[in-house]
């Protein structure tokens, strides 16, 4: 009887399991299967031609640009936001209003940080539809993702080290970017990995602040289109499933490529733990 | 110095200069009281050892020496704690009382960084850069630890990879190498194999004559064989404070006799 | 060792420290900005939308209640109801929880405590990788494959309605819910394990009776993370609902939820229809917090 | 509008003319743009396409000079001292899955599809199945124009009408439903859909020129003219000369003249 | 039983009935040995000590003896164990093995559950329903771990709230509430204050006429106090076996004389 009940839930865990792998492995293979024969190097390395027949090299640029922008000014203050909650505020008001901020932010839809931006960035402050108005946009979506899981990380340094430090004469800034950041750094990474996953995949806020314009890139200041918007816009206007699903698999390669570099990041720097 | 704790500092005659002096000093956490009027002097190079129960106080007493215990929200602490005429509490420069007293923690606890930059955390920490001073420290503070003919061909390599008993080494290396006066210890062996334990106590030996070394310690046998005098905690108090042989020879207080024979813990 | 040869070193150390607490205090307040800067972006998010949001129920005359109750969305001819969509956003996040979140939480606990480890080493990654797909292209996953299927296999005139919604969102959620859920199980100490098993206790029955609900707090964020992809979440959705103006009263009915409501028309709104469109996000807003206040006082009751 | 000429480049120095605005009308402006640099090298053009308001905005506003509209103007954004050119038309073209044996529909049978008042093929000469409607969002030019040719308004719409934005995404939607029914403009049009014809005639340019085709809207460029300069001004000309509307034909719209 | 050990086991003569029996029992992590040809037999009702310095083996034995180091990757096991007759690495009933054979560990590892369900835990997983039958068990349970009178008006709430000590008796709780014949405890007093110290081997005392007790401590005194039979584990073997008096006041091997007086540790 009992046993039956665990081989139920087991079955049970299985079959869960088998569905989320099955779900995803066809959606991967969807978008390979519709995609694929599109990609070659022109598609890649090519300039864009609304004319056809161009490739998608602008996009793969700005998309670039986009991640590295928004990741400059985000991790830097998200880290260090999360420093502050994590390691100098004391539990009070204040720090459940900046948890509370935190939390909210994670929930607001990125149609709204879209609105916000377009009105925010790009009209009062005077930034036109560019790179940088998007990602400032970007910036405010990533910061939550990055503070919270900067702070996780930081609650698994032990405290052994912080006392280590300080007990040598130090000062908790020099124990901190000596001894806590650097233990700290694979989980911060991880947060950094998701960070860019939601970069990548964002397309309502960021044409809405950085527009749609299909070319290369000159400057921040341009307006541009993404990866991703420019397969928002293919489905939308031309129901160009194909193309949306070869942009897709240029995208699945590039968050493989930094997915990987992160992860191998952290390794190196968790070698000096052994 | 003072003279209401003079009744229980009966091993002090010997005349020996008082490095620490601490008077009525009460500490709480939050709403809760777990030191109670702690008098004590503590003498200049030597080994005072403070041994009692678990929950006792021994770790927060010794974290007062230091001002560790600032590091934990809701600590309120009331009394003097003077070191070398200095009242620790008054005066704001943490960073220079803890150059001056090292600790050693129970659990060596090491960066994750070579046992060279281990060592020389401490003195670069304070603006130490030249190459030449940091070796010369290093190298000094490992050997006095008794630890530098055994990592002298790995320095560059993590100290995580080091036993437990090195690695408690090394972490008095690294104290050392800050140069302090005063030296606390909680509980450094009892994480550590037999043999490691001994080479411990044998440094701590070696370098009372240089430092003055408070240790916490669990094991009866360990005070006894390191420590000149000993101070016996229960419940936040200090029961009896004398030389190490009396109290465990011909301890006053039933308590600390009934501790000492092992009656409780 | 000598304490004495130092003076130099000394008071080299005393001359630094004044600058080192200054320093101290200055790093405190940047890293206090820091953190105060994710407060002035939500305030000026929410002022942003509620400032616009309110203006047609304070400036322009509407009703709040029309607004909220209302049954007709034409913009054009001045109606704005969007009951329609409340509870169209209701029944899908519901629907997509209730697949989603069991689908999603026994993949993390088989992931964390009964997959080989050569086995979770590869697809926990490759789960997160999916959390990075553009959701246009799950959307186009739905349509070109979803929306069909359920056309052919149901008999259905149209496949875009709740239940293809309901079918994306739970696909979408389910890298969210995977990972946070599985570092939760994976953290729960050892020692709850060693004790259920040590009482006899098989290890399934372990997972089920102590270490999932040791690993609540982290669970039920997870269901909120995933909530919040589902909730917010537009274009995937655009493509699979149908978007009919139809309050839904069967899973085949096509849907238009408050998202897809305020992606869809905000490109050509204008005027009142802007605003209307904003004060649809505030409703939005206030749903999003208070399931996350619901969820979290679930999370509380369960964890005591 | 002084200040901005002069800020135009004589010296090699590229000037960026920012358009934005309607999806519909975006394409073609990327198009036409592509060629107008190859032949003006100093002007760099910037096409956004966002959403004919959201066009409109930006004109007013001035992110863009140029805003691109696929809806006419409203009363209210006229007397803001908008300017309007069209620049083409768009053909709607009514389309439906390829096996439908529907060809043919007269403008008031449109306009009893889309409000509901026939629900069956079968009452229009076709298999007996359900009508699956597919509009536009409300306030796209498109389905504004459509409306207002075939005659019902957006109340009238058949409330379980399938909205999908984009032409792209009524395709998709039309093709892989043996039921549906929904329009598109004439450049999207390929095999994956079928044509109707509206009161017999052929949806092609020629007929919606020569007035024979009803439905069509046109596609606008909007500015403020204080905002407007000398490289916007060019580009605007080289779309209404011979070149430019030869350009508009290829990609599928109907030239203005 | 087996004659390979009686050298070893000396203080077996009286006859008492063994419950467990081991044999040759050598256990790796991996490529580390960590138990070399351990042979032991454990006597019915009563109380077996294991003592020796840390990192000896102590509870990866202690583990052996209810397969709980099943549970840890990469350890092989070879040699018999016997419980009643039965070799326990043979039968592929680790269920009803580890039902027989209860644990407590270090820290008190209570679920984060009420009183109540913690105690009804395990017999709930035996599928047993009757809400009558669990009270009287959690009741029972209770009471035998001397703790029931301190918690009988709060079986509803968090047992997380509860005084390590307390929460360590209903350790022993839970796993008396699975009528166990053996109980094994892996330094069960070591997390704990002197006074629940003092609860806990009085609870042990009262427990071994109805138990077989398996007790590993780092605590001579403990050893001395509660246990009939101690067993001296060093780097992975057996030392010396026999009476706990015997042990204290007159050890055969040397090292254990050693460790006894605490020269080691
Ligand atoms: N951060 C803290 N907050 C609240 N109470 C604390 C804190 N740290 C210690 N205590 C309490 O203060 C008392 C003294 O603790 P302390 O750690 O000094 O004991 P100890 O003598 O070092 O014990 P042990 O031998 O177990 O290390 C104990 O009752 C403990 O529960
Ligand atoms: N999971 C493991 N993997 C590898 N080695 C292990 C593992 N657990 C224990 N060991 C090693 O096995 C040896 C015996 O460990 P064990 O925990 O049994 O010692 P112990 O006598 O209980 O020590 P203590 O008194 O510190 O609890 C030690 O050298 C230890 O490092
Ligand atoms: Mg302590
Ligand atoms: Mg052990």
């Amino acid at each position: 009887m009992r046993k039956a009940k665990d081989y139920f839930f087991q079955s049970l865990l299985w079959l869960s399991a088998i569905i989320t792998i099955a779900t995803l492995c066809i959606i991967v293979g969807f978008i390979f299967y519709k995609g694929i024969h599109l990609i070659n190097l022109d598609f890649i390395f090519g300039d864009y031609s609304p004319s056809g027949g161009g490739g998608i090299l602008p996009m793969i640029v700005t998309t670039i640009y986009t991640i590295v922008i928004s990741l400059l000014i985000a991790t830097p203050i998200g880290i260090l936001a999360a420093v502050y909650l994590q390691e100098y505020a004391k539990q009070g008001r204040l720090i459940r209003i900046i948890r509370f901020a935190t939390e909210s932010l994670t929930g607001i839809p990125s149609i709204i940080y879209g609105l916000f931006g377009a009105v925010f960035f790009v009209t009062v402050l005077k930034m036109g539809m560019s790179i940088i108005a998007a990602s400032l946009t970007l910036t405010i979506i990533v910061l939550p993702v990055i503070i919270r899981t900067t702070e996780e990380a930081l609650k698994t340094v032990p405290l052994t080290y912080r006392e280590g430090s300080l007990a040598l004469g130090t000062t908790k800034l020099q124990t901190l970017y000596k001894v806590i950041l650097p233990s700290a750094m694979p989980g911060i990474l991880s947060g950094i990995i998701l960070s860019i996953g939601r970069i990548v995949g964002e397309s309502a806020a960021i044409f809405l602040t950085a527009g749609t314009v299909a070319a290369m890139p000159e400057n921040i200041f341009s307006s541009a289109r993404t990866l991703t918007v420019h397969s928002f816009l293919v489905t939308q206007e031309a129901g160009d499933i194909e193309l949306a699903a070869a942009v897709g698999i240029v995208l699945i390669v590039i968050i493989l490529i930094l997915n990987l570099s992160a992860t191998f990041i952290s390794k190196k720097l968790n070698k000096a733990d052994y | 110095m003072n003279t209401t704790k003079m009744d229980r500092n009966k091993g002090n005659e010997q005349q020996i200069q008082n490095k620490i002096s601490v008077n009525d000093l009460n500490l709480f956490y939050g709403e809760k009281q777990a030191l109670f009027s702690i008098s004590i002097d503590i003498r200049e190079k030597g080994v005072t050892a403070l041994i009692g129960p678990s929950g006792c106080g021994k770790s927060t007493f010794l974290r007062t020496l230091n001002r560790m215990n600032d590091l934990i929200d809701g600590v309120k602490i009331s009394g003097d704690i003077v070191i070398d005429n200095e009242n620790i509490y008054r005066s704001n420069d943490v960073i220079k009382l803890r150059t001056k007293v090292g600790m050693v923690f129970q659990k060596p606890n090491l960066f994750p960084m070579s046992i060279y930059d281990n060592v020389a955390y401490g003195p670069r920490m304070q603006g130490i850069k030249s190459k030449k001073v940091l070796n010369q420290l290093v190298e000094d503070s490992l050997k006095s630890a008794a630890i530098w003919d055994e990592v002298k061909d790995r320095l560059k390599s993590s100290a995580l990879g080091l036993s437990g008993g090195q690695q408690q080494r090394v972490c008095i290396a690294r104290a050392i190498a800050m140069k302090p006066e005063v030296i606390l210890m909680d509980e450094p062996t009892s994480a550590l194999d037999p043999i490691s334990t001994l080479k411990v106590e044998e440094l701590i030996a070696n370098m009372k004559k240089d430092y003055t070394i408070v240790i916490v310690t669990h094991n009866m046998q360990q005070a006894a064989r390191v420590s000149d005098k000993t101070a016996f905690f229960l419940n936040g108090e200090i029961i009896e404070y004398a030389n190490t042989e009396t109290i465990f020879s011909m301890p006053k207080d039933q308590r600390t006799e009934d501790y000492v024979t092992g009656r409780f813990g | 060792m000598p304490n004495h040869s130092n003076e130099e070193l000394v008071s080299q150390i005393e001359s630094s420290n004044k600058r080192k607490y200054f320093l101290e205090k200055l790093s405190e307040k940047v890293f206090l900005f820091c953190s105060l800067l994710s407060v002035i972006s939500l305030l000026l998010i929410i002022g942003f939308v509620f400032y616009k949001g309110t203006h047609p129920f304070f400036a322009e005359g509407y009703s709040f209640i029309e607004f909220i109750f209302g049954l007709d969305w034409v913009p054009s001819e001045d109606k704005f109801g969007i009951l329609p969509m409340i509870v169209a956003s209701i029944f899908a996040t519901i629907g997509a929880l209730i697949i989603g979140v069991p689908i999603g939480l026994f993949t993390a606990i088989f992931l964390a405590e009964i997959a080989p480890k050569s086995i979770a080493r590869i697809i926990s990654p490759a789960v997160q990788l999916l959390a990075g797909i553009p959701s246009v292209l799950y959307g186009v996953f739905g349509l070109a494959i979803i929306v069909p299927f359920l056309q052919n296999h149901l008999g259905l005139a149209k496949g875009q309605s709740l239940i293809a919604v309901i079918l994306v969102l739970a696909i979408m959620m389910l890298p969210t819910i995977v990972t946070v859920a599985e570092t939760s199980i994976r953290a729960v100490p050892k020692t709850y394990r060693e004790g259920s098993l040590a009482l006899g206790a098989s290890p399934i029955g372990t997972i089920f009776k102590v270490v999932v609900p040791a690993a609540k707090s982290g669970i039920m964020a997870a269901i909120v993370l995933g909530l919040g992809r589902a909730i917010g979440e537009t274009m995937a959705v655009i493509l699979v609902a149908g978007n009919s103006l139809v309050l839904p009263t069967s899973l085949t009915d096509s849907i238009r939820p408050l998202t897809t409501n305020i992606a869809l028309e905000m490109g050509y709104a204008f005027g009142t229809h802007q605003e209307m469109l904003f004060a649809t996000g505030i409703v939005l807003f206030s749903f999003i917090l208070i399931l996350n206040l619901v969820l979290a006082k679930i999370g509380s009751k369960g964890g005591k | 509008s002084q200040d901005n000429t002069e800020a135009e480049p004589s010296s090699g120095n590229q000037y960026t003319l920012a358009i934005s605005g309607s999806t519909s009308v975006g394409p073609l402006a990327e198009k036409l743009a592509e060629k107008f640099e190859g032949k003006n090298a100093e002007v760099n053009i910037e096409v956004n396409q966002i959403g004919s308001s959201a066009g409109i905005t930006n004109s007013l506003s001035g992110v863009s000079e140029i805003g691109m509209s696929s809806r006419d103007l409203k009363e209210e954004e006229k007397q803001e001292g908008l300017a309007e050119t069209i620049i083409a038309y768009d053909g709607i073209v009514v389309v439906t899955h390829p096996t439908n044996k529907v060809q043919d529909l007269t403008l008031d049978q449109v306009k009893q599809i889309f409000t509901g008042e026939v629900t069956n093929w079968k009452e229009l000469g076709g298999d007996d199945m359900e009508i699956v409607v597919v509009s536009r969002e409300d306030g796209s030019g498109s389905r504004d124009a459509f409306q207002e040719i075939v005659g019902y308004s957006s109340g009238e719409l058949i409330r379980s009408s399938i909205v999908a934005s984009g032409n792209g995404n009524i395709k998709t939607t039309v093709a892989m439903n043996k039921h549906a029914v929904g329009f598109i403009s004439f450049e999207y049009i390929d095999d994956t859909i079928s044509t109707v014809k509206i009161n017999g005639v052929q949806a092609t340019a020629e007929n919606v020129l020569q007035q024979k085709y009803l439905l069509s809207r046109p596609f606008l460029f909007v500015n403020k003219p204080e905002n407007l300069t000398e490289s916007g001004q060019k580009f605007i000309d080289y779309i209404l000369s011979p070149e430019g509307q030869e350009i508009v034909s290829e990609a599928g719209a109907i030239r203005v003249k």
